[in-house]
């Protein structure tokens, strides 16, 4: 159960990093944003069913309904995450945040 | 006021996930919040459905749900690959790309926009009736679209149409 | 197919069927959550500015999705400027009465003399009374400053 | 054995809220500031669960957590629309373009 609940700790904690990198490196808004919506929610995602896991070693009433309500959090996280990435793609294409674009000679 | 009562219900379940005291005190309190709730937003989960075509839309999801974890652990390592790659701006190939969706209720398409914004290199970023317009990070993924995903949507929440 | 930057840009909906969903099914899930909150004020943290923060938080939520004046349907003004009037006036009226009755300024043991049962009880009734009367305040007020901050004192289409 | 390991799993949590913030703090666009705000609050709504368990008392922390998930939501919502709004967002930090300075 251990090993289970350290596997997915340190999943989630590496798909966060892969976030937190692509954030800082990636050319321009709009890839940015590729990473933060996915591989966040996904790292998040197998943290919190690590934690929830975890909770459930010592079973009782009260930790079952625990477990639950972080999975309540997911399913929010789910529902939220694509939904601002959404906004702010939307957002910047109506300011006019422009993308970059492989230089093949036309660039708009 | 049958969508009412089936918010209601619904609110309880999420109550009693909440709160896990079930005094007098605490369970009188939360019946009369779930009515609040449900007396003013309860028509709000059901936008003007019938309760059982929600109903069936909800355990459709809960059939999709599996292979759509699935498909975001396969492009979260997608872009793993691009954001470590050292020369990551020649595997980037950003394009805007504009297609027409088969689905036709609203829940099916923001389902299936949600979807796409979750899964391999691909950003929805309007939908206007059938036309949706996708950012894609590389051209494979500007490809594959509308591709499987549709398909299964479909099949989870509008069986009457396939 | 593949299209322009500007043709993407003039084709965005003025209605955002994603955000509207999305924010249809959570509404209702952000305001039992602020209830329960505002109930179970004193045994986990929160209370009735917390809970009323997010109660507020959700009204917010709708005039943000759907615009200014679907949220103003929601929670009309009038009813807006009672509800902040008669939460400040169970907070202030319960304190008032506690000092009246001849206890300190929200010293709720006192009002035993008007409902005999133990005074330890009133002590946590009373508090949860105060914290309806606060959350009330605090999710009015705090619709009400959206409101008027979002469109400039105009109250008509705001952000 | 298994609280150190929540440990190390909170501090790397906290290391990886830096470079977010060298993200929100430099830019270039104001949106750059939003998306990095963003993610500091979905690794701080973990974060939070993450001290409920070490100091073993989680399902207090579960209800800091879900109010901060709601709120960190409605901000970025509320953030995006505003700048949707305000036509003169100067996108780019660095004001003085080359010609300006010439000028």
């Amino acid at each position: 159960m251990n090993w289970i609940v350290t596997f997915l700790l340190v999943g989630g904690v590496f798909f966060l990093a892969i976030g937190t990198i692509g954030l800082l490196r990636l050319p321009d808004f709009y890839s940015r944003l590729h990473a933060a919506g996915k591989c966040d929610t996904l790292g998040v995602t197998l943290l919190m069913t690590a934690i929830a896991l975890y909770n459930l070693h010592a079973p009782s009433f009260g930790s079952v309904l625990v477990s639950w309500k972080i999975f309540a959090i997911v399913f929010f996280i789910f529902m939220a995450s694509p939904t601002a990435t959404h906004a702010m793609t939307k957002a910047a294409m109506l300011v006019g945040v422009e993308p970059w674009q492989k230089k093949k000679g036309t660039r708009k | 006021m049958k969508a009412k009562f089936a918010a209601f219900v619904i609110m309880l379940i999420f109550w009693v996930i909440l709160s896990g005291m079930f005094d007098a005190f605490h369970l009188t309190l939360g019946v009369i919040s779930c009515l609040l709730v449900a007396h003013f937003s309860g028509k709000m989960l059901f936008e003007g459905l019938r309760v059982e075509v929600r109903a069936r839309q909800i355990l459709g999801m809960l059939a999709y749900g599996p292979w759509l974890l699935w498909e975001i652990v396969l492009s979260s390592l997608q872009v793993t690959y691009i954001v470590l790659h050292p020369q990551m701006l020649d595997k980037m190939d950003p394009q805007l790309i504009r297609f027409k969706t088969k689905l036709k209720s609203t829940f099916a398409r923001v389902t299936f926009s949600q979807s796409i914004t979750l899964t391999p290199g691909t950003i929805t970023v309007s939908v206007h009736d059938d036309e949706m317009t996708v950012y894609a990070l590389t051209r494979s993924a500007a490809d594959s679209l509308p591709g499987e995903m549709e398909k299964r949507i479909a099949r989870a929440l509008e069986p009457e149409q396939t | 197919m593949k299209i322009s930057m500007q043709e993407a840009r003039d084709r965005i909906p003025q209605r955002d069927i994603i955000l509207e969903t999305t924010v249809r099914l959570m509404v209702p899930f952000i305001q039992l959550y602020g209830l329960y909150v505002i109930v179970h004020g004193h045994y986990s943290p929160g209370g009735g500015f917390q809970g009323g923060v997010v109660l507020g938080a959700s009204v917010i939520l709708l005039a943000l999705a759907f615009g200014l004046p679907a949220s103003k349907e929601y929670l009309t003004e009038g009813t807006d400027i009672i509800m902040a009037n008669v939460g400040a006036l169970i907070f202030t009226g319960i304190a008032a009465l506690c000092a009246l009755l001849g206890g300190m300024f929200l010293d709720y043991s006192v009002l035993t003399k008007i409902l005999p049962i133990d005074p330890i009880s009133w002590r946590s009734h009373g508090i949860f009374l105060v914290e309806v009367g606060v959350g009330m305040g605090v999710m009015t007020i705090m619709v009400s400053i959206y409101w008027d901050m979002a469109s400039a004192g105009r109250l008509d289409e705001g952000l | 054995m298994m609280s150190q390991v929540f440990l190390a799993v909170a501090l790397a949590i906290v290391l990886l809220i830096f470079p977010c913030l060298v993200r929100a703090l430099g830019g270039p666009t104001v949106l750059d500031r939003i998306v990095g705000v963003n993610m500091i609050g979905t690794k701080t709504t973990v974060l939070l669960l993450l001290i409920g368990l070490i100091y073993k008392d989680l399902s207090m922390f579960v209800d800091i957590a879900l109010a901060y998930a709601f709120l960190n939501f409605i901000a970025t919502i509320g953030a995006c629309k505003f700048f949707r709004r305000s036509k003169q967002v100067h996108l780019e930090d660095d004001l003085v373009t080359e010609e300006e300075a010439s000028a």
